[in-house]
């Protein structure tokens, strides 16, 4: 059901927690299921030098969250920005049907961050 | 090195008993007949049939002849229900029963009322208990059946049968339980209990999925759901699952030798394990009664951690939980008992049900223990919820 | 020494085939989980389930979420019928079958006329074949479902199903068939036939009791028949039975391979069975079409002989076959098949159905050559009724 | 489910056929089932010396008739009035309990028969 790669994250949740010094903060929540994702980005000249997450929900939003930091660290705000859902669930190597939007509720959290800093 | 396995997922289906599918297995290839043949093969099948009537009836109390053969623990829900709907309508048209039923009691009466039909559900206390008050208050002189769940799959609630079915049969109001988590686990009698109708489901006891049965109490009368040949006395039609009812047969056959033990050693184990994930993680609660409550499942909410986060994280490592009922789409929803018991709504997310079998030992719940703590701590750290203590 | 065993009444149900045995056994014991837990165990089971549909699928040119398991062909026959009626009640309250249906649908029917809904039975000629033109007459604004059998149980006449659900089709009426005797038997295709509903069961065809698929097309909107879990994407309730599906799809599998053989080999054994009897027992005759007819069976009546008294007497020397339908309650009623095909009720009474598999042999066949003749001879003689010539 | 006895008898049909020179005859039909038995007895000063019988009826029937022409014969009628259903049962070990009027068409074939001569 889960692919390795999403199996690896969930069981080590890499960049989880808070970060003292952030730049930039998000929390978002899905209404519906209710799962919750706070980002903590430590932004230095437009780019992404640490990056932090926290989610209270099911494993496809766990998955989707660490990878979304994983794929943000050291890269620029700008390439950030065209971050896809698809290049996400590549990264991840799929998603049950069921949990893709696991994957909206990251994107969504790294765009509030990105957006206000 | 293949990784440790413990399933304490019971309450979902049980691995059958390799005593059951041995005694399943000569019907397939070889002594296939149709039961309701005339011919030695037919003859074969029935007398197999017979027998494991014989076996069922005997668990819980009840004379063969009043006991039907289903397909699982929602048809036997599914015909009670609607059985006695449809007969007794023109006696009344008000059922009762509770707002923590199985899905299969829960649809069937939203249906009903779809048709017409007048549904109180009763609501439960904190601890899951039914309120007796409510239901006393509820009896109305429409009042045609009672359906009220003698073990909740969620979080072992046992109710306290004999009380309300007496209500019941004061006011001559039928009375049906849903004992499909309870048959095999604990002693039930039919007659102590004093109910109509009683359901019950094979792959709960160690038996095949896809076979129950629903006990009909003598001189109670109702629709069949099914219909067709008329094969269980016109009470159900359909060529009867021989290997199945075989294997249910035998399931309770050994589920009723093995009662005692399932109270002292399967219980013996739950406690361990609720008392080891008390004392070793901080901020778990219990959910429901601790003691009118199945002997062999515990269901914990563990504060902060999303449920199935926690169970896949614990599937990782080989440890097969629920967080609720899996009688479902493969989808989790919010459990609607937990959200009957009322409380925190997170907390009802964080919610996780292990239950354990005559095949679970010792080593299963150490090895749980082992791995928990630490897992928990992890889904602690990266929630934005969490703050110890 | 052991006396021979030829079994002839396949149309009863099917000895399992070795391979579709061993295909379920590992989903009682070890993968025994629940299809709808996420956890692995849960997920094995769901993979086994989802390859099943697409064996059941294959079988009948059908995609895969199109089908719908049951507890078999009784349960589907149900199913169609009143999920169709409860769902398009407003459109209109009137449905067209005919009346050499298996009783799965005759007894629904029944039932249904008693809540409200206007049956018309369509009768056949003396050759089992439906009366097209009846049933052109009989459609009108009000119906919604023609329901008209496949290949019929007792004397194996085929309809020509395209045919009528192209009728069907043409008023926007909702179309089923009972193939439940024809897939797996010969080539059954649901876009050729242009059904929209089809019953199967897998013990027809060396496939486990208990289970069983309907056939819904994509867009076909109906009640399920079964409340509960949302199991099935909410069409039927119930833990499904993942070994028995497991073993349904494994029987579709290999009867689409062996189906050029069973008409071929199977045929000729039918075939050479039937004209031996002819041939050797005088005052014997074929009841129904002999062209539109399945390839495995035979139903033939031996004049003043009771059917009854030839099946037992069979039955003594390892011999099983039918007087007819076998799916009820071990008495022998009158079928009402042969009733519908008019002509003498004492050689209706007289009847006796030989229903062949691939699993069995010219020596078989032979066997029976031999014994029957100096049966009947020894019954016609203990008959007050027989004259010879 | 046909006990050793009946089997035998449904088997070899003993005294199967009519009897050219009858004393006493009966044909009775049950109306519900449809099986139908004929009897044909020889009486010579009070006894059965023969007796035959011609059935067209189930299994049941079928033991039961051949049963009674079996304990008929070589007794007298005043014995035979006292044939019993639970002799014949006796004698064939049982029937299977749907087919226990088999023996009541066997009985009234047997009083027809010896109440008209
Ligand atoms: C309390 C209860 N009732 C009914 C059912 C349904 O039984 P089955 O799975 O046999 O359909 C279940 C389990 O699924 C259950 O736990
Ligand atoms: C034509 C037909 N329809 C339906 C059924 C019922 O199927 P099942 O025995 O699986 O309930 C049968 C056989 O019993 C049948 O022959
Ligand atoms: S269930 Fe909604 S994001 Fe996970
Ligand atoms: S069935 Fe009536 S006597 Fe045999």
């Amino acid at each position: 059901m889960y692919s390795e790669k999403a199996r690896q994250l969930i069981t080590e949740l890499p960049n989880r927690g808070t970060l003292a010094n952030a730049t930039h903060t998000s929390s978002v929540e899905n209404p519906v299921c209710g799962d919750i994702t706070h980002f903590y980005l430590r932004v230095e000249n437009g780019v992404i030098c640490d990056c932090r997450f926290q989610t209270f929900g099911c494993p496809g939003a766990l998955a989707a969250s660490a990878a979304v930091t994983v794929l943000c660290k050291g890269r620029t705000l700008n390439e950030v920005q065209q971050l896809t859902r698809k290049a996400i669930l590549e990264y991840l190597g799929g998603l049950p049907s069921h949990k893709l939007h696991g994957v909206d509720l990251a994107i969504e959290a790294l765009r509030q961050a990105i957006g206000k800093s | 090195m293949k990784m440790r396995q413990v399933y304490l997922d019971n309450n979902a289906t049980t691995p059958v008993d390799p005593r059951v599918f041995e005694a399943m297995r000569p019907y397939y290839v070889e002594d296939f007949g149709n039961a309701a043949s005339i011919h030695t093969y037919g003859q074969k099948a029935h007398c197999a049939v017979e027998d494991a009537r014989g076996q069922v009836a005997d668990l819980i109390r009840a004379r063969p002849n009043e006991i039907l053969f289903t397909s699982g623990g929602t048809e036997s829900d599914n015909t009670a229900l609607r059985g006695v709907a449809a007969r007794h309508q023109s006696r009344g048209n008000h059922i009762i029963t509770t707002s923590i039923e199985h899905s299969a009691i829960l649809r069937t009466c939203e249906q009903l009322e779809k048709e017409g039909f007048c549904i109180t559900y009763i609501p439960v206390d904190r601890k899951g208990m039914v309120r007796l008050d409510k239901l006393k208050e509820a009896i109305d002189d429409q009042t045609i059946l009672i359906s009220v769940m003698h073990g909740n799959n969620e979080i072992g609630a046992i109710q306290s049968i004999e009380h309300i079915a007496a209500m019941a049969r004061e006011r001559k109001i039928l009375f049906h339980t849903d004992a499909v988590q309870t048959v095999g686990k604990i002693g039930v009698n039919v007659e102590e209990l004093s109910v109509d109708l009683l359901s019950l489901s094979a792959h709960k006891m160690h038996g095949p999925k896809g076979v129950g049965a629903l006990y009909i109490r003598r001189g109670v009368s109702m629709n069949p759901l099914l219909f067709g040949g008329s094969h269980e006395r016109s009470r159900r039609a359909g060529t009867l699952d021989v290997p199945g009812i075989v294997g249910l047969g035998k399931a309770c056959e050994l589920s009723n030798e093995a009662l005692e033990a399932f109270n002292t050693r399967v219980r013996a184990l739950r406690d361990k394990l609720e008392k080891g994930i008390l004392e070793q993680i901080p901020d778990t609660v219990v959910n429901g009664s601790r003691t009118e409550r199945l002997p062999h499942l515990t269901n914990i909410s563990f504060r902060s951690v999303e449920g199935e986060a926690l169970l896949i994280s614990l599937d990782f490592q080989g440890v097969a939980v629920s967080t609720g009922s899996a009688c479902s789409s493969g989808t989790v929803e919010p459990s609607h008992v937990l959200t009957a018991l009322g409380g925190n709504q997170k907390l009802r997310d964080s919610a996780i049900r292990f239950s354990l079998s005559r095949m679970n030992t010792k080593n299963d719940v150490d090895y749980v223990l082992q791995i928990l703590p630490g897992i928990v701590e992890r889904m602690r750290e990266v929630s934005p919820l969490y703050r110890a203590g």
